[in-house]
């Protein structure tokens, strides 16, 4: 038991001390039927670190991680090479065992931290002001749909049908027993976005939309009439981020206009992980600033009248407003921002740029070697580093098919929406710096026998 | 110990980060430069100009403007870090007794095998037999998190305590109204987490607060008095935040049962009890368990958490998707497609993906190097240390309810004795300059000036006698009135930061000085 | 160039101040003929942090490592479950990123890791005291037979057949500059070591005598006899261990007279590495402490008083004393001993002698079980975690066999003895912590089939 | 600030590390403890008595008696040592000026690509068709050490700088002696490293010292005159310790040879000129590259260092062993046994195994990174720095080389004007009050109170200016006279340490203190 440093003679001296006469009579408060008297049974027993590290090395090699096949995958989560310095930095015992810096005087490390990720976020976003992070894009973009209804007054939102459906179904979820009415539609394989058609639904009950940019299938739209339209009628407009990097190459959405701004974060320096954790951003302009859900973090003096940063708007927040909060998160997703932050303080805009750059050349390059396969067609007409394709059979077979030839082909449309018929012969692709030549052609030759 | 912003020390043009060229690159006029920029930092800021025949695929998009995102290279990326991690005070460097919080040790080995590429470079969506490893994991830690709580369900997609909490009064309101009986109240004790009431109105329940008895527990009469039609559930913290396990957490259960209601226990001090009481003997319904707390996964200086939640059979059907499933032919994940076919009264999706996968495999590392004997040892020398800290300072601190019993893995403290004009707040900054961290303050607000001590099972009796002795001699100078102790702390990286200034004049992102704009 | 923060403009103004008109300039004093204009030819440019990583990877992938397959390698170098907390904390900017402690006031974090590191040494060998590392277990060999010579003022030493062969060759290779006259000779497969023989050779012209413990073959011999004769004749006595973990189990050199231990660092907390990095320890008696090589650390105050650590006794060193040094050696292995000392804290007396039991458990058991193979015959009587076999066939191309079925059968004593007809039949097995029963079988069951 | 020392908060019985228990347990009496003992740290010291059938197998060498090694657990472990680091100054931290260390930023993909399971856990007796990765590591890496250098052969196997030099010497004794010309004595000038002379005396050698013009060079005419058939050899440091580039390099080399003699050059300094000028175009024989100043491997407190030594044609055939050749079967490492076949001149073997591959791996990453194009690039910006802080100094210090032409990496001052009472060593101990590492300081020897500046290529511009500042202020205090300065540091983990005392009364161990020794 390498993690516990008390030795029997300190447990004994420490009863002496309490005046118990075992642990037993500190646990008197238990009612006696629900006191265990030794270890549950049917779990084993302690374990040394090698035999741990041994079963979970076993466990790991019964994946095929994304490193070590050609890899497509996309749709809200993106493989790109974080340098080795994010991992080592964020591992500092300083950083990585700290706590929530509700002490801003032993805290400032973490603290100076978020206030420059907030900063950042905010210019990546176009935005005025960021918090200092959530727990990931889904959760985000529902707080933005309910600090819009804080905001308007107003109980319905019109989420594009671009919006990735994890996303719709979370917000589904909680309007469920919120009774916040949610216009959704299914999206369509075709070049053009819904734009169109939410610029017609927009109405004076309208507290928000919400727009994916680019959307699930990597079609990218201009923001700036929906945004117009929605301020007309008193709503706000919510953008929908996924994939940052592509606001290296892209407009921002505040810069169209948009309210508010919401994504994941964790292309830049999160990594895969399976999922989570993963990094929410969320910014807005600053009249809304009050409304935000989240810790923020600001700038104040010492004492002495040095500059210091604090959490700060606290009032906002359940551990003082309680049930009158604007969210109740607590717990965010600090180490994330901080690799988030250290990673696009070694990009900086010119690493981001290049980044970006290389990403849609790749991406380019991948289109017009895949749409050359018979059987497949490229929907779209614009993209950044990710595209979709219809091809000629189910696209959920054939990624199945792939994935038996080590190949990772992308994510099927069929995954994403289950029984949408009119999906089912849609394949997302996602292609990024780590994406080789190679890696296209793999995958090209492989849909070539998978659809003959 | 001045460290400057990132924007006061980079620029846009600088980068840390090489890369090969682009694709591309001189495919058209005006790319050129793109890729060719590293080593070049005088280069035009890239973009793809729409013009040529083989021109981007933007949509008429691109960025043009700079947006003033600060660059650094490397060495002085790895320099602002590492020296504004000095800044920072955490459990590698002492004991950190945050009440209610669990700040225990970090194993190393934990990291390690959350890094192991089988788990950190895989997609979420990726063809489940391409993940069988991960799907795995996920099962055994459910398992675990079952076996030890006694409860038939668990949901491990929470992503922290109060999506946690979320989800279990979710899993609630969805069973009450599947029986047709939507209910509106919840009632939460004066002590519990800001969190409580806050996801129950997040959720759309109205809250009530329940009152303590003396002794720092839940009024059972006044709860059972209070219990009725409308009342959806309770929300009880067991052991509470006053450090008491909840005597009666039974007799609860069984009149919120009579009543139609159910009951949701915040499980965020489960640490004290792992091992030895299984919450679902205590007639519990929904419980979530911050794996950051208990089960050692880093806090990181604010998340990310992991909040799975335990379910009694009651709720089990209701637990939200996805899950994992071991079948003959592997494990599963459940999703939407599939969960109709034996889980459709599940109440639907909480987040993207699956639940904080890196969290899941640092507990499981954990768990499994303590055991079921080391985790039962483990609440064991958490409440006999904290124990320990209690009775170490008879005489010295004020403890409201230490006559209630011996307290769980916290001891609570409140600031009457104090010498005129004297606060917990001088305590804890005092605190901070004998080299600690504070104790939790202010909370929980039913006590006066409350100072929450949570020593955790990880630290020894030496680390233990030198804890006691700082707290002894800062509470004796806040009983004597030292002025010292009203300016403390001296020796950290700050003095007291103006959080008025801050909040009433909020500058929550930095802006080029003024001069500097002038001058551009 | 990630590395490099100067831009173009900071080159210009700052070839401005200086006053040259380019950088051309600062070069001038190197002949015109040697002055090179441009990139070397032939090597490739700089490449992105991606890149270097993808081909370091590939060249990783071309070997096969031992936690890949049952591994039986020692012979000086030993597998051993490394705690990932000693990783961590070597990898700390403040210990990675540091020089040698030349500054003391702001070098105590490595001060007190050497002051206890050298104590730790100090108690394992048995020995007053000890240095703060050299570089590997072969060099240290070489530099404590050089100060038996300065100490004895006798040019003789006479090498145990049971040392490690490089060992002996890095001698030789000196001795044949430095004029030392070295006794050696080839071990014998057979349980006797040849402690008997050394007796007999010690002379009054012998400097010292050098003894492996255990030996090469993995045999345990006392040391004493063997120390009370070199004493008598007034030579010294060198123990040498290759595996510090034997020390949990077996008595220390020091403990047994030998005046001057050294040895192998590398099983506590420095990984196999294909050799290198490793860490050489030292020790000895008190009243050689000044004739020692390498740099001390030792104890002192500041001027408040308060305790504190400092390189001392350094006029035996080179950058003192020049060509009258102890020895040449300068750079160390610090990050090495830094690692072995947090290793060695966190086993604590009570975890190397569990470590230390649970090594010669396996190693018993799997010596019983091989030595059941028909063509194997166990050659040792004592061993600890490491024995010989004689197998029924030249033990080398057995090992290439075994390798090309997945498992790392040893060291054939072929390898290390090129040449030597009588021992091309050996094979040294080792069996560590890391060895399960299933690696065991594996083992005995390659074996039957190589033999068959 | 205070750390207690491990035998001072640790006991024999704890342990941070658990075990599985072992196969010898129950196997005869007296036995039955090992392997329970985890978590009961009260069983007794685990020891294997030789009764019973199946009884031990060491020999009758049993260590029964406790020997004192205090084990700690893993929080205590990883506090101890944390807390312990940050008494540390460090790249990561700041500027590190010391000359002729080179103190650059050490990449992390550099660690990353070391501790590859493939690298890492590699033994080096493995057969060589199951290490081919490892043998290219090393025969990639020789490649670029030979065309950097512009040399044919490279040695891999010497341990640090110091051994290299010792290979080089060997080399050379080899081909004197081959040529039966066996000589004894080697000219070093008088400002080279302290392991020059120590080299050469410690593989037999006489060493005399070859004096400086006044600008700072080698004295061509005095070495010159000194050439006799008694002279095996001639160490250079070049660039020289004094920052100089030795403008007669190549004329010295012609003189050298003629005189039968041959031509070490000491690598220290070659970041000043790779990428710019090839040692081999110089004339050299052997020259030692240190992996950790050149190519960013790193430090580690004092080591591990890595010294490859590049050859001359002349010096080829007397190369140690072994090293590895690529055939057309693949890489194949070279050791006693097929020596014989093509290079039986070698002067044989200097370590066990192979040379430090740990550090091979982190150099290799390093200088793909850069490339061609990014090492010349190093080479200017390090020169460049350097001559910065040189020219930057201007009348604040003295610059005793200041008209010898540019400096190298490395600028030069000396104590020369300073108040009475004041030398180099309080400028030094005043740098570190404001924040710095001090420079190198008393070497070179030629030169009275030196002081060495060496800033290296990866410091900004910005963070020359800042130290400029610094060290301008500190001098300008010595001029003046400031006392506090006498007394420097301040603001350090310790003030000014006794390092008389410290050698005098020589304490190289801990201890237990005589109190509790009389009271056990």
């Amino acid at each position: 038991m390498r993690y516990l440093p008390l030795t029997n003679e300190d447990r004994a001296a420490m009863l002496a001390r309490i005046g118990a006469s075992s642990i037993d009579d500190l646990f008197v408060d238990v009612p006696e039927a629900a006191r265990l008297s030794g270890p549950i049974a049917g779990l084993p027993n302690h374990a040394s670190e090698m035999a741990v590290e041994r079963h979970m090395a076993k466990l790991a090699r019964q994946n095929l991680s994304a490193g070590e096949a050609p890899f497509f995958l996309g749709a809200g989560a993106y493989k790109h090479h974080v340098p080795a310095s994010v991992d080592h930095l964020i591992q500092r015992g300083e950083f990585l065992t700290a706590y929530t810096p509700y002490q801003p005087e032993i805290a400032q490390g973490t603290l100076q931290m978020l206030f420059e990720f907030q900063t950042q976020v905010a210019r990546l976003y176009g935005c005025d002001v960021a918090n200092a992070s959530m727990y990931d894009g889904s959760t985000a973009c529902w707080e933005a749909i309910v600090m819009a209804r804080r905001v308007t007054k107003r109980g319905k939102a019109l989420l594009s049908s671009g919006l990735h459906p994890h996303y719709v179904s979370v917000a589904e979820t909680m309007a469920k027993f919120t009774g916040d009415a949610l216009q959704t539609a299914l999206p369509t394989l075709s070049a053009e976005t819904d734009a169109e058609a939410l610029l017609e639904a927009i109405d004076r009950d309208t507290s928000c939309v919400v727009v994916q940019y680019p959307d699930i299938l990597g079609r990218i739209a201009d923001l700036s009439a929906i945004a117009a339209r929605a301020h007309e009628h008193g709503a706000l407009l919510i953008a929908v981020v996924t994939e940052p990097v592509a606001l290296g190459a892209l407009k921002a959405p505040g810069d169209m206009g948009a309210d508010i701004v919401v994504g994941e974060g964790q292309s830049i320096g999160v990594g895969l992980q399976f999922g989570g954790p993963y990094v929410g951003l969320f910014a807005c302009q600053e009249r809304f600033v009050r409304q935000m859900p989240g810790r923020l973090c600001g700038e104040t003096v010492d004492a002495e009248g040095k500059r210091g940063f604090v959490l700060t708007l606290s009032t906002r927040e359940q551990h003082i407003r309680r049930e009158k909060a604007t969210s109740n998160i607590c717990t965010n997703s600090g180490l994330c921002a901080l690799a988030f932050s250290i990673h696009m303080t070694l990009l900086g805009e010119r690493g981001l740029r290049d980044l970006a750059m290389l990403n849609h050349g790749l991406a380019v390059q991948a289109a017009e070697t895949l749409a050359a396969v018979p059987g497949v067609e490229l929907v779209n007409d614009s993209f950044f580093n990710e595209f979709t394709l219809k091809l000629s059979k189910e696209a959920r077979p054939v990624v199945r098919d792939l994935a038996e030839r080590g190949i990772l082909a992308g994510v099927s449309l069929g995954r994403l929406y289950p029984g949408a018929d009119a999906l089912a012969h849609g394949l997302i692709v996602a292609v990024t710096e780590t994406t080789t030549s190679e890696d296209i052609a793999a995958l090209a030759a492989g849909l070539k026998e998978a659809l003959a | 110990l001045e460290e400057a912003l990132i924007f006061e020390i980079g620029d846009t043009r600088t980068t840390g980060v090489d890369f090969s060229p682009s694709p591309l690159q001189g495919r058209g006029p005006g790319r050129g430069e793109v890729g060719a920029s590293a080593g070049d930092e005088n280069a035009p800021l890239p973009t793809l100009s729409p013009e040529g025949e083989r021109a981007n695929r933007l949509g008429g998009l691109e960025r043009t403007a700079s947006f003033g995102l600060p660059g650094l290279s490397e060495p002085e990326t790895v320099r602002h870090y590492t020296r504004l991690s000095r800044q920072n005070y955490a459990i590698d460097l002492g004991l950190f007794p945050l009440g209610s919080c669990t700040m225990k040790h970090n194993p190393r080995l934990n990291e390690k095998v959350a890094r192991m590429p089988g788990f950190a470079d895989l997609h979420p969506l990726q063809t489940m037999d391409t993940v069988q490893g991960a799907l795995g994991v996920i099962h055994e830690l459910a398992h675990w998190l079952k076996t030890l709580t006694g409860m038939p369900a668990v949901a491990m997609s929470p992503k922290a305590g109060a999506h946690g909490e979320l989800c279990g009064l979710l899993a609630i309101r969805s069973a009450l109204e599947a029986r047709g009986d939507a209910r509106s109240v919840i009632l939460v004790p004066e002590s519990a987490h800001g969190t409580n009431p806050a996801t129950a109105a997040f959720c759309g329940y109205g809250v009530e607060n329940i009152p303590a008895t003396a002794e720092g527990r839940v009024d059972l009469a006044a709860l059972t008095a209070r219990l009725g039609p409308d009342v959806a559930a309770v929300m009880i913290t067991n052991p509470n935040t006053c450090g008491l396990f909840e005597r009666d957490m039974k007799a609860i259960s069984d009149v919120v049962h009579a009543a139609g209601a159910l009951v949701y226990c915040d499980g965020a001090n489960f640490n004290a009890i792992v091992g030895r009481v299984r919450p679902g003997d205590l007639g519990i319904d929904a419980m979530h368990i911050n794996l950051h707390k208990t089960f050692s996964t880093p806090h990181g200086g604010g998340g990310p958490g992991s909040g799975p939640v335990v379910f009694s059979a009651a709720l089990a059907p209701f637990a939200p998707l996805p899950f994992v499933e071991k079948t003959d032919a592997g494990y599963v994940l459940v999703e939407e497609e599939t969960a109709g076919e034996h889980h459709a009264q599940n109440f639907g999706r909480m987040t993207a993906f699956h639940g904080q996968m890196g969290m899941f495999t640092r507990a499981l590392a954990y768990i499994m190097s303590h055991g079921a004997d080391g985790l039962r040892q483990v609440a064991e020398d958490a409440v006999l240390n904290a124990n320990y800290i209690l009775r170490s300072l008879d005489g010295v601190l004020d403890a409201p309810f230490g006559a209630s019993g011996p307290c769980m893995h916290e001891a609570l403290f409140a600031d009457d004795g104090l010498a005129e004009g004297f606060s917990t707040l001088d305590i804890a900054k005092g605190l901070i300059d004998e080299g600690y961290h504070p104790m939790t303050v202010y909370f929980p607000l039913v006590v006066h000036g409350a100072m929450l001590v949570e020593p955790t099972e990880t630290e020894s009796k030496a680390a233990l006698d030198q804890f006691i002795g700082a707290l002894r001699s800062v509470a004796e100078r806040a009983k004597a009135g030292d002025a010292a102790l009203k300016s403390a702390p001296h020796f950290a990286p700050r003095r007291r930061l103006d959080e008025t200034l801050a909040a009433r004049k909020p500058v929550l992102v930095w802006k080029e000085p003024v001069v500097a704009e002038a001058a551009e």
